[in-house]
């Protein structure tokens, strides 16, 4: 019997940020490369704007009859009844980053959000040493968000010495965390640390220290684990020392994990097809390392 | 006549504009079934007196009372629910609707919850063949002309059978056939008991029209009269406050210079073959029925509509006019006949408008606002226009003292050729007076003035020569000594020396 | 705009009584949005095979109702010279209200009755605060709605704490997620408000009067109508539909997510209405075009993926087939 | 709506020609923005002690140079009866080409110039993109720049292949991170432009001809002007402006990103013309109310984050300060 076509449909939110534009990119890039290196395999790549339209994009990708559907759902219980109506058709369906209410999938992958939290609050904690005050700046009000600032507060809960000035959302936004940091510097006369849990936004922060001429803020932690910022660590930056990963290369390997999984192969070397469950751990870039993550061209 | 008697009466009505009184102390009592004249020059307060009783405007002082009861009428629907019907100065019609739609807008027939169209149809059908006027109830007012506007407007008002129909110039764009139709139907709805009043600068309308008359100077009630016993002089003088000689001026010499010439003019559907030329000092009129295309024709000339063919002279030399700044450019100036339409850019001030078009004259660069101020003032003060400022908006003049403005915006073009479409609507005799002498002394000084006017009296009084216009060609053309109303009507209608049946408005009364 | 042209050749004053004038008067303008709608179908059935599955068209069809329905409202809105920024948010302000109101109810057919009343009648709570602030405030329509936009997308994370809200009842999903005699519920109920609708604009006094509203408030005044109150209506009439809206929407997803449902939707909404032939301007439109526009904005969705052209590049078609819909209509208005 | 009431209680005499008259007239409902802002600026600083200090007054004005720049253009567009959406998706696309044209140049001040020359001649051009849509096109402005706007955003990002632009010049970051005199660049640019628009709008031909535009297309066009070619032109200059502030946005942050820059910035400006108490129906309106209309927006942000509001009622806040202004405005059109 001749093989096949194995038709996979990738479905993300549209590039409306620096991290969300890496997704895009590595969904996109992750289809060439497979396009490539394996036989009969088309790809479908969409990108919604928002929740009830991914819901839309969803139903076409089923129309055009996929067997198997990688999504990251802009939210999830939006999306929930949607992946349950792919899912229960039999198409294998591999939820990215953000999980289902009710579990409707052959595999989930994710990075581990309240990872990133506490293995900042961690570094941050004691790159100050224990003491001194910190100024957060949160992203989109979202769950991911919450998961991330409640494991960073607990952490920092059990240092005394440090105290959090203010905690407010940019949502992920380069720009309006600029604005917010402005507005920090002038609120707040002695600042030790930032943490902003995205590397967009970091750079929002660091324009507003520069140009407020400041010095007291030794140590600014974003997160995610952008090009740029890496590059930052690779060069010895005085203040951004870290960073820690969420990459969103993990659509890519959500496509890998569909590929494998749809088509009951082994995953690499194990004795089993597709995991249920895999988490990317939350890995702390600092200068030992940083030189590791750098890809070329990447678009976060 | 005991006051119980009135069918309605105003007693001591003022009202004022946040601190500028226009009427003061109004007292007057109307009878059931008298046709009551409102005489006053522009701004007068004639319309503001009729927006009170018809609720558009709220009185700041004094009480109305309809038949004996003290009335509040706070918006144009309770006027309505009181009987009070309204014909206003400006047109009120909604576009994008057919006729029958607009005459019965806001008084809607219904069957259950929705509309009865057939109902609507049929009884806008037998008003406009009340009227006599051969208009589809289906059209939309969109395409409709000037005058078949207005008699929408009139049909529009009659719907209700009202008690007290209001007036406010109909008849402006009326030409007299429309007219006698008009008045026809007004002494029919007297014979019936309704009381009409009725807002004219035509004298000689109010004179065979009214009863009574009341005329408004300044806001002020200045005489109501017995119409048998005031004619047409007294009338004026009463509302001007002085004596008012020598309506039409003497008219002065043409030149031998053709100023503006126009060959074989073609608009597609429209206008075939129009060929005349006008001499410098000359009045050339045009007389016409609505829709004969005299405003076509004009705006063929300046450029804003597409000609199929024709030549146009100026000075006896060719010109190419592709549009309306072309034409300023040669000297030509148009003044149109819907001048909130087309002519004055309502929130604008008075300088801004009289300078719209002049606007290079006053600006190296920067506009140069004292002098458009001053060279306003200067318009202002030769036309006697009327306003709280010169920094007035238009939309806050009235009728007539805005024509003014649109006529100093023209003239400050500096025009050799002026155009005026119907120039004298809406304006009271003093105005029409000063327009008239000032297109004599425009002419005195070698203008060449086309006046495209309804007012056979006005083209008898003003014109050198007149060409009459029937359906998009010159039907013929009359000379000064030639010149009375019934020529102009024969041509007009398109019959050729039958004297003996032409239509006469003073016949009529 | 700068020359004066007529559009109808015909001599439109003379009472000719011919057969022709008995037809509805059709211009090209007012056709063109059902022309633009042909070719696109002829042309995505052309380019796809799977567009004319009937599956895909009741997927087209339920994408389209959610906007397609506040569309329906929005065109009184539009017609009457207003415009309403705020549907997108106050679909998620409703979604959410009507989930809690679900939970707290609990299962049933009952609850899920309750719940729909309460849905049109919140829906129609909010449009009036919109026409209040638009008529008694005397705010334009675009700045009070821009403001209530962001008004009811905040409490509406206020109120759930940002989170996602999920139904609990059984029954509640099958009213968006339903079906009957092969088609969605939702495109049922998007074409019988479409219905309803037509009459209400074409036949009734009230249709009668937010044309001659739009078209011109003052002469609409001077003819005895209440302006205020005309306006003030067309705002309730698109609040009440975009309750119908957040009902469908939240219960084919079973849930409301408050940052993110209804996103955009005015401008889809919009969009749908202005292809549909409805001119900005007020005074005129017909909710039969504004049906057919949010179907082309459906259908060039559903083909952009379809035909799997490059997410990046889906906006540019998106666009240009906007732009052509329209330009179809030689459109004299600015 | 329903009554026409004169504001301005004068003399009737138009003779009169005391020096009251010479005064420039102002109606309350031209002074309200003006009050609005003292009104805000005083509870501010009541309400924060950081509110005044300097440096925070100059963060303001730098936040709201980006959008207030852009909302300068607006007013044109506005005035002449337009709107423009694609303001938002424009400064991203500009944005990214200048920053691919100056890593092309190479360093050094000569490319930083070529840059901001070509970022005012790419923005006019796609102004004029837009300007020949709404008049060669005849499509109304909100839908031509609707479907520009998905356009622009969608060749945004597949120029950049959706990902960041980070310049590689030295030079750049000084324009719009840079001070003069203690000020913002971007703040003296805002304050420069605002000056020149306010003379072009007020003494020029050219501003008077884009009111009567805007006020009576027809009454403009049988005044000689030049309808279509003013309108059109209205659409370049907002690109103009769009131009400036895509530079001033992307030298500030060196870099540009595809997804979010810009992003609801037509909002924002929309929103600052509203304010500022021009009229959405066109025909009149300031470029000082503008500028106030920026700064009162500005200030709501700012002091919404200085205060620490919970975040999920920050637009409750904002939708209520931004409907108090224009309340205070008591406008009579819708
Ligand atoms: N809404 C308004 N606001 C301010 N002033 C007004 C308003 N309406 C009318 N006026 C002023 O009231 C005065 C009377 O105007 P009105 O329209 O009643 O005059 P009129 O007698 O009808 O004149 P015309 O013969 O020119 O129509 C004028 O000076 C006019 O400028
Ligand atoms: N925009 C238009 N669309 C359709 N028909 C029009 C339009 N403008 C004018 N017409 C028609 O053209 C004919 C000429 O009308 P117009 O009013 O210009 O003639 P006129 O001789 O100037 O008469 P009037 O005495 O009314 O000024 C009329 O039948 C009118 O209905
Ligand atoms: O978009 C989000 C990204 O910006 C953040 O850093 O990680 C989680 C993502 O969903
Ligand atoms: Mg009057
Ligand atoms: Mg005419």
């Amino acid at each position: 019997a001749v093989a096949k076509t194995l038709k996979v449909g990738v479905s993300v939110p549209s590039a409306d940020h620096g991290w969300t534009a890496g997704l895009l990119w590595w969904a996109e890039k992750a289809a060439a490369d497979f396009k490539k290196s394996e036989k009969d395999v088309e790809f479908y790549v969409v990108a919604a704007s928002s929740g009830s339209k991914q819901v839309g994009d969803v139903e076409d990708l089923m129309i055009k009859g996929i067997d198997a559907l990688v999504i990251l759902p802009h939210n999830p219980a939006t999306l929930q009844k949607v992946i349950e109506e792919a899912y229960n058709s039999g198409i294998y369906t591999v939820v990215v980053d953000r999980e289902l209410e009710t579990p409707a999938q052959n595999v989930f992958i994710a990075g581990d959000n309240a990872g990133l939290g506490s293995v900042s609050g961690e570094w941050l904690a004691k790159e100050m040493n224990g003491k001194g005050k910190v100024v957060v700046i949160e992203g989109m009000s979202i769950p991911i968000n919450k998961q991330r600032v409640d494991a960073f507060n607990e952490v920092i809960a059990k240092h005394p010495g440090i105290t959090i000035l203010d905690s407010q959302p940019a949502d992920w936004s380069t720009q309006k965390a600029l604005a917010v940091m402005e507005n920090y510097l002038q609120k707040h006369p002695k600042i030790d640390a930032v943490w902003c849990q995205d590397d967009d936004m970091l750079k929002g922060v660091m324009q507003a220290i520069k140009e407020s001429g400041r010095s007291d803020i030794k140590t600014v932690l974003g997160g995610a684990g952008s090009q740029d910022i890496i590059q930052m660590v690779v060069a010895g930056d005085p203040v951004v020392r870290a960073t820690v990963t969420y990459p969103p290369s993990m659509v890519a390997s959500g496509i890998a994990l569909a590929i494998t999984g749809a088509r009951h192969e082994h995953l690499g070397k194990m004795y089993h097809s597709a995991p249920s469950r895999v988490i990317l751990a939350a890995e702390l870039i600092d200068a030992n390392n940083a030189a590791e993550f750098v890809v070329e061209d990447a678009a976060y | 006549m005991s006051e119980a008697q009135a069918i309605l009466s105003l007693e001591n009505i003022s009202k004022s504009f946040s601190g500028v009184t226009v009427l003061q102390n109004i007292s007057v009592q109307i009878q059931a079934g008298e046709v009551m004249g409102i005489l006053g020059e522009n701004g007068a307060g004639k319309s503001t007196l009729l927006k009170i009783i018809s609720g558009i405007y709220q009185r700041s002082s004094g009480q109305l009372k309809i038949a004996g009861e003290v009335a509040e009428i706070n918006s144009p629907a309770d006027a309505k629910k009181l009987g009070i019907a309204m014909i206003p100065q400006e047109f009120n019609l909604i576009a994008s609707l057919s006729v029958f739609e607009n005459i019965f807008l806001g008084q809607e027939l219904r069957s259950g919850p929705l509309l009865n169209k057939k109902a609507m149809r049929l009884r806008t059908i037998q008003l406009l063949e009340l009227l006599e006027t051969p208009l589809s109830a289906d059209a939309l007012i969109e395409q409709l002309s000037v005058a078949e506007k207005q008699m929408v407007e009139i049909a529009k008002a009659l719907v209700n059978d009202a008690q007290i129909l209001i007036m406010d110039e109909p008849t402006t764009v009326l030409t007299s056939q429309e007219v006698k139709v008009l008045f026809k139907l007004i002494d029919k709805l007297k014979s019936q008991g309704v009381t009409i009043l009725f807002i004219s600068h035509k004298l000689k309308e109010v004179k065979q029209l009214c009863d009574r008359l009341m005329i408004l100077r300044d806001g002020d009630l200045i005489a109501v009269d017995q119409v048998s016993q005031i004619d047409e002089q007294d009338m004026a003088r009463k509302m001007v406050g002085r004596e008012l000689n020598q309506v039409f001026p003497s008219r002065s010499k043409v030149l031998d210079n053709v100023a503006l010439r126009v060959e074989g003019l073609s608009v597609k559907n429209l206008l075939n073959d129009i060929s005349f030329e006008v001499r410098q000092g000359e009045v050339l009129g045009f007389g016409g029925l609505v829709g004969s295309g005299r405003t076509e024709t004009a705006e063929a000339i300046m450029g804003l509509r597409r000609r199929q063919q024709g030549r146009i002279y100026v000075q006896q030399q060719p010109v190419n006019i592709r549009n309306i700044k072309d034409a300023v450019k040669h000297g030509l100036a148009y003044l149109s006949e819907d001048r909130q339409g087309c002519g004055l850019t309502m929130n604008f001030t008075i300088p801004e408008n009289i300078s719209l078009i002049s606007l290079s004259n006053y600006s190296k660069g920067l506009i140069n606002h004292q002098q458009t101020r001053e060279k306003a003032q200067q318009y202002v003060r030769q036309f006697d226009i009327k306003a709280a400022s010169l920094d007035t908006e238009l939309m806050y003049l009235s009728g007539g003292n805005q024509q003014k403005v649109y006529l100093s915006k023209w003239m400050d073009t500096q025009p050799q050729i002026l155009i005026l479409d119907e120039p004298t609507r809406g304006v009271d005799v003093n105005t029409k007076k000063e327009i008239y002498h000032f297109v004599q002394s425009m002419t005195e000084q070698g203008l060449a003035v086309v006046v495209i006017s309804s007012d056979m009296e006005e083209l008898i009084g003003l014109a050198h020569r007149v060409l009459v216009m029937r359906e998009g060609r010159i039907q013929g053309e009359l000379q000064q000594q030639d010149l009375n109303e019934e020529k102009i009507m024969f041509l007009a209608a398109g019959l050729h020396g039958e004297a003996a049946s032409a239509p006469s408005l003073q016949e009529q009364h | 705009m700068n020359e004066v042209v007529k559009m109808n050749p015909k001599n439109p004053s003379i009472a000719s009584s011919s057969w022709l004038d008995k037809l509805p008067k059709f211009s090209m303008s007012s056709w063109a949005p059902l022309i633009a709608l042909l070719v696109l179908v002829l042309l995505s059935a052309m380019a796809s095979d799977h567009f004319l599955i009937p599956r895909n068209i009741t997927n087209v069809l339920r994408q389209v109702s959610y906007t397609g329905i506040i569309a329906l409202g929005m065109t009184f809105v539009i017609i009457a010279g207003g415009i309403d920024l705020s549907v997108g948010s106050m679909v998620a302000l409703v979604g959410v209200l009507v989930i809690m109101l679900l939970n707290y109810l609990g299962d049933g057919w009952l609850a899920v009755s309750i719940a729909i009343g309460a849905a049109m009648v919140m829906g129609a709570a909010f449009g009036a605060l919109n026409g209040l602030l638009t008529t008694k405030g005397k705010i334009t329509a675009f700045v009070a709605t821009l403001a209530t936009m962001s008004i009811f997308r905040s409490l509406t994370l206020y109120i759930s704490d940002a989170g996602e809200m999920v139904s609990q009842n059984n029954y509640y999903p099958d009213i968006g997620g339903g079906y009957w005699l092969g088609i969605p519920i939702p495109v049922w109920l998007f074409i019988g408000l479409a219905f309803l609708g037509h009459i209400i604009l074409r036949h009734t006094a009230y249709g009668r009067h937010v044309c001659a509203v739009g078209s011109n408030p003052k002469v609409a005044s001077y003819s005895a109508i209440n302006v205020q109150g005309v306006y003030f209506l067309t705002f309730v009439i698109v609040g009440f539909t975009v309750g119908l809206s957040a009902v469908m929407l939240s219960s084919r997803l079973n849930s409301v997510s408050p940052g993110d449902a209804g996103l955009f939707y005015e401008l889809d909404a919009i969009a749908a209405v202005v292809i549909g032939g409805t001119s900005l301007a007020g005074g005129k439109g017909t909710l039969w075009g504004t049906v057919i526009g949010a179907i082309i904005l459906g259908i060039i969705n559903n083909m952009l993926n379809l035909m799997g052209v490059s997410p990046y590049l889906q906006g540019t078609v998106k666009g240009l087939v906007i732009l052509i819909a329209v330009l179809m209509q030689f459109k004299r208005e600015r």
